[in-house]
């Protein structure tokens, strides 16, 4: 039920709110540049899973919701915690596992966590966030608060049982939860036609009775404007939307991946399609980014990350004494 | 008179009235009113909303009532039966019981979970497990097995007042217990094992649909002059090891009766423990009773020989007496 | 994606093919209501599902399989057993839990398995069989047997994980599975409205790009010929198909149940168009029935219901040493 | 020089190529070469049909494996770590375990399941698990734990002969493990634990992961005049007891070394099992060292601190020798 996505080439928007958008892309960039560089030099460890390409679902989806709402992710989840407004200094503290990290260094890259501001993580079971969000919307029903819940998860979720089981009990309760399949194309190694008999995912998501659209996750105005369409809805006791974006990884899966499953030229051809580029091209041709703005929201970006890697290198290690923590909530928290 | 049903019923109206975020849910709570018949009534009572029918999506609705709580709720969910627990097992481990650690102490989840286990009523293979090993094994879980009237209609209000998850078995073949129930019965709480009967010649450590049995079977060994001490274990992680240990210290000797399946069982953890912590005042080692390692097969004959019985307890109670020195 | 189910009341089949259906249905039905009366009588113990009213669904869809096919079926699964042509005796025997029984008395109702007629069951997890009829399809597509594995699940099993998983497995991989669901309206007291927010179950079943339809599962004719055409289909190498077959359960979900969530008048509704009498007015009233004729089917059902008992109370206990029997499979026979 | 991938990857392919009806299905099997590499070519060798990439769908994926079973093929399975297995335990515990025994010995379940597990990664707290226990606790199946190279080699084509489920646990911190694999190497058998260093002052009973930790351990008690026996289990069910209680009674002390959580786990049923079999040649409690009961933590310190280490399981050995009689 794919009701053609918004066409968004025919608006920008205004110069700062187009200057917003390519700097929170470009602070995922170069936080996860940076975050590459880490893992080699051996500051990072474990899973690292990178989001350079879809910069643009995180943080055109990050537009249509307010404080109050909710956001659950995967694994891959760095891009979705900054522009959430996770401080990057706590994501990249958590990164290197320090106890100044958002989930105190108890995480690390798959399990970012931070309540202020209601992300929720960060779940490294695939699927398995998706009744998270159900449950939280469930709540927010339950309790008369017109909140949003945004759900991102990869196509290869899809696949999963609990992607079913969810989207079926919040069209069923029509609880407010704006689901977003990351559609890059590939689960690990897995191309989608080799993981679904229907490949069209919005339409797949209609059959529950669901709004569903498919959108450009390479257009972070694309992103914005449906995802702001989808949240009003929501907002208005409409129930659960779907939408597919349709995006692309330009790194391995993680660090591990020898790429055995696709060409050089088909990643290749997606990173001229780049967001960040894209976006920034039409600004520079609508006259809304001189050369000294790009270069200032670069140098900002650059002295951000820096600052966090600073903090995460001054982070300090949680005490060995602390190792049986939070498995049970401590007396008088709550 | 009431039964084990009627208190887990009382259980849950009183949470449901006393507190407007509590809300049922699961599989034919609402309008079947419920597989066991515990619920129902409470349809009718606080509507469809906080009665909850869910499709059959044991993973789904468990996960959604973690995000429930999570979002400020506090659910009751009702897994039918501790064999369909199993297609929710992932959210139950990795989600419930894992999500505050893995948020460094942020995200708590104050949820309970409900579901009938055991065998007796031949329903076979697949319908008969005694998972609570299992539950009990998982860090971040508090896992209780109430088998009195007044556990059943304490511990969930208990249970309620925790910050982390709390999954609680209530043996199928509990559910027609009789007894009385005290008008005042209130709160127990989820920390303690119970001495059930107090005996010096040696202890017996049981739990949930266990229990009874264990009691019949230490009056017929009283008969016989031996003095058994019956430990109801209630909770079953964290394990309350001191009241065992206490009472094997001075009984010297002790039997495990458990309905899960032996080999990495719970019994094993009670066995183990308590030769770890009593080992110098152990007469002989401690012996265990617990299924026979089939899946439960329909016959009664033949699932009733599958799982602990009266006269086994006796036995193996009376071969444990005349062991060691 | 309602193709429009086949329009059977065009044609009857031939006289001796007529009876066969009506007998076929008349003999899960008499058998069943012994069943409940050796239920009352405790012969019968456990949980008892009695499919009664659905007559016509296993009854039509068995006879597009041939021995060489296979079925995996629910709890619910008498009717399907019988039809399959599993012998009454064996059956009962394992009603009553004896050594005789097709299970040799250790499944019970929810567990009948016949190897020799490919019968695999008897699933008493809702949703459980799914997998295996994909994986019993799969083992058939990858020796190259051009068999059918037809599937039977209830309209409640649509909501689990499984069952999207195994249809997207099964039209992924295009494997010869007939999926018959058999969507009584309820899922023990759980209406279809109150489990799906999409209604229409061939419209869901569609989704995965697998050829769909409802069929009117009170007719067995319909249901017979529908069963036929994608039987057909599924050999010829058309993939999986998907049946909705709308019937309704005339008695209680198990022994159990107070039956609190349905009126009365709604069943006695759907009595009066009960495969059984259905099919019988519609052959008197072509002349295919005379009254000799369905006094002989009677008589013949008698006979074998009555034998049928007969042998199960003749039938044996396993002996208490054989308990630890049949964990793993004893050596030297496979 | 091979490595413990290697030889995996090796008993694949000679199991591929000496019957058709062998094939390997999971998750990234295929194009990716396998989530550790362990598949890597066999795509290429044995074509898409043997080497069969599935969606994220581990229920069904693992019940048609099942399917496959009963219809005559012989499948291996992928999981691609038991992490995500719990999303078809269902399939393992109410078919592959129960299929044979419902239906009256009529259906066995072939099919040899492998999957990656344990911790040392740091890949945190949903990623880390050691479930081993939870499989071997389930009557109906076989469940490995190849420690070593002929035994990663050896155990697959020995599970292909069997015709029931066999689990095969392959720990992630085996799989770069390097040695000489013999040319004829060849087929083991799953019946027995293996003597892996003989001594007479205590028994250190492990296996999977743990292994090499607990062997360097037994080189640094050496190192001090301590002579420990180590035992690797191998086999975690059915349990080889005899073996263990062979050693036991002769070294009269036990240390269980386990990376699986203590309670309800599997060092727990070894320690019942030595103590039910050997009590009164023990000369103090059977111990255990496990991993802490935490879910895995992500930063290098903790995560190795929650899990046994080799200073720690010399410790532990040493106040097992002071302790006692
Ligand atoms: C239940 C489960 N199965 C398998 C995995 C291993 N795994 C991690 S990521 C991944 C691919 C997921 O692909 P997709 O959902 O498309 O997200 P993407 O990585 O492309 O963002 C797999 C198979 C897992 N984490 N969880
Ligand atoms: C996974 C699982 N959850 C719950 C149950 C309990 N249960 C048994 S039958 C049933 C209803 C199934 O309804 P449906 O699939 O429509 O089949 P019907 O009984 O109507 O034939 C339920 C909830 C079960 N057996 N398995
Ligand atoms: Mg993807
Ligand atoms: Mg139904």
């Amino acid at each position: 039920m794919s009701e053609g996505h918004p066409n968004p080439h025919g608006e920008l928007p205004d110069r700062e709110h187009a200057r917003h958008l390519l700097g929170q892309m470009l602070r995922i960039r170069h936080f996860e540049e940076k975050c590459a560089e880490l893992y080699t030099a051996e500051k990072i460890r474990g899973f690292l899973h990178l989001y350079i390409g879809e910069e643009a679902v995180a943080v055109g989806v990050m537009q249509a919701l307010g404080p109050e709402d909710a956001v659950v992710a995967t694994y891959r989840e760095h891009g979705h915690a900054l522009a959430r407004g996770v401080a990057m200094s706590a994501v990249m503290a958590e990164m290197y596992g320090k106890q100044e990290g958002c989930s105190r260094g108890r995480g690390g890259s798959m399990h970012l966590f931070d309540l202020a501001s209601r992300f929720y993580g960060g779940n490294a079971i695939v699927g398995g966030g998706l009744p998270l969000a159900v449950g939280l919307a469930l709540a927010d029903k339950m309790l008369g608060r017109e909140q949003v819940t945004a759900c991102f998860f990869g196509e290869g979720a899809v696949a999963e049982g609990e992607f079913h089981e969810s989207m079926n009990l919040a069209a069923l309760w029509n609880l407010p939860v704006l689901f977003c399949c990351e559609n890059n194309r590939y689960a690990m190694g897995t191309a989608l036609a080799l993981s679904e008999s229907q490949t069209d995912l919005a339409l797949k998501a209609a059959s529950y009775q669901m709004p569903a659209w498919t959108v450009d996750g390479m257009d972070v105005l694309a992103v914005e404007k449906a995802a702001r369409r989808a949240a009003e809805a929501i907002r208005a006791g409409g129930g659960p939307h779907f939408l597919e974006l349709a995006t692309y990884r330009f790194r391995a899966h993680s660090m591990f991946d020898p790429q055995l499953y696709r060409d050089k030229a088909e990643v290749e051809a997606w990173k001229q399609k780049g967001p960040i580029v894209t976006l920034q091209h039409r600004l520079e041709g609508a006259g809304l980014l001189a050369a000294e703005d790009l270069a200032a929201i670069e140098a900002a970006v650059a002295q951000e990350v820096a600052a966090a890697v600073a903090f995460a290198e001054a982070g300090t290690w949680e005490p060995l004494e602390e190792l049986g923590r939070f498995v049970y909530r401590e007396e008088g928290l709550r | 008179m009431s039964t084990y049903r009627d208190a887990v019923r009382e259980a849950l109206r009183e949470a449901l009235t006393a507190n407007p975020r509590v809300f049922l849910m699961g599989e034919d709570v609402g309008h079947y009113g419920g597989c066991y018949a515990v619920s129902r009534g409470l349809l009718e009572e606080f509507g469809p909303e906080r009665i909850r029918d869910t499709p059959l999506s044991e993973s789904a609705f468990v996960g959604a009532g973690i995000g429930a709580a999570l979002g400020g709720m506090r659910p009751i969910v009702e897994v039918m039966t501790v064999n369909f627990s199993l297609l929710a097992l992932d959210q139950i481990l990795n989600n419930a019981a894992t999500l505050l650690h893995m948020s460094g102490g942020q995200l708590n989840v104050p949820l309970v979970i409900r579901m009938a286990t055991g065998a007796g009523r031949q329903l076979a293979a697949q319908h008969s497990h005694s998972l609570e090993g299992f539950y009990a094994h998982i860090p971040g879980l508090r896992v209780v097995a109430p088998a009195t009237l007044e556990d059943a209609r304490g511990m969930l209000g208990t249970a309620l007042t925790k910050p982390d998850p709390v999954v609680i078995f209530e043996h199928v073949m509990l559910y027609n217990l009789e007894g009385e129930l005290p008008a005042g019965a209130g709160a127990v709480d989820l920390d303690r094992a119970a001495v059930r009967r107090a005996g010096r010649d040696l202890t017996l450590v049981t739990y949930g649909g266990c229990l009874p049995k264990v009691l019949e079977a230490a009056t017929r060994l009283a008969e016989g002059g031996v003095e058994a001490e019956v430990i109801d274990l209630r909770t079953l992680r964290p394990l309350d090891t001191a009241t065992v240990l206490d009472s094997v210290r001075r009984t010297r000797r002790a039997l495990v009766v458990d309905e899960g399946w032996r080999s990495v069982g719970l019994a094993a953890e009670v066995a183990a423990r308590i030769q770890e912590g009593a080992f110098y005042q152990l007469d002989a080692p401690v012996a265990r009773l617990t299924s026979a390692e089939v899946p439960i097969p329909y016959p009664r004959h033949l699932e009733q020989a599958a799982l602990p019985q009266v006269p086994g307890i006796v036995d193996a109670a009376r071969a444990l007496l005349s062991g060691g020195g």
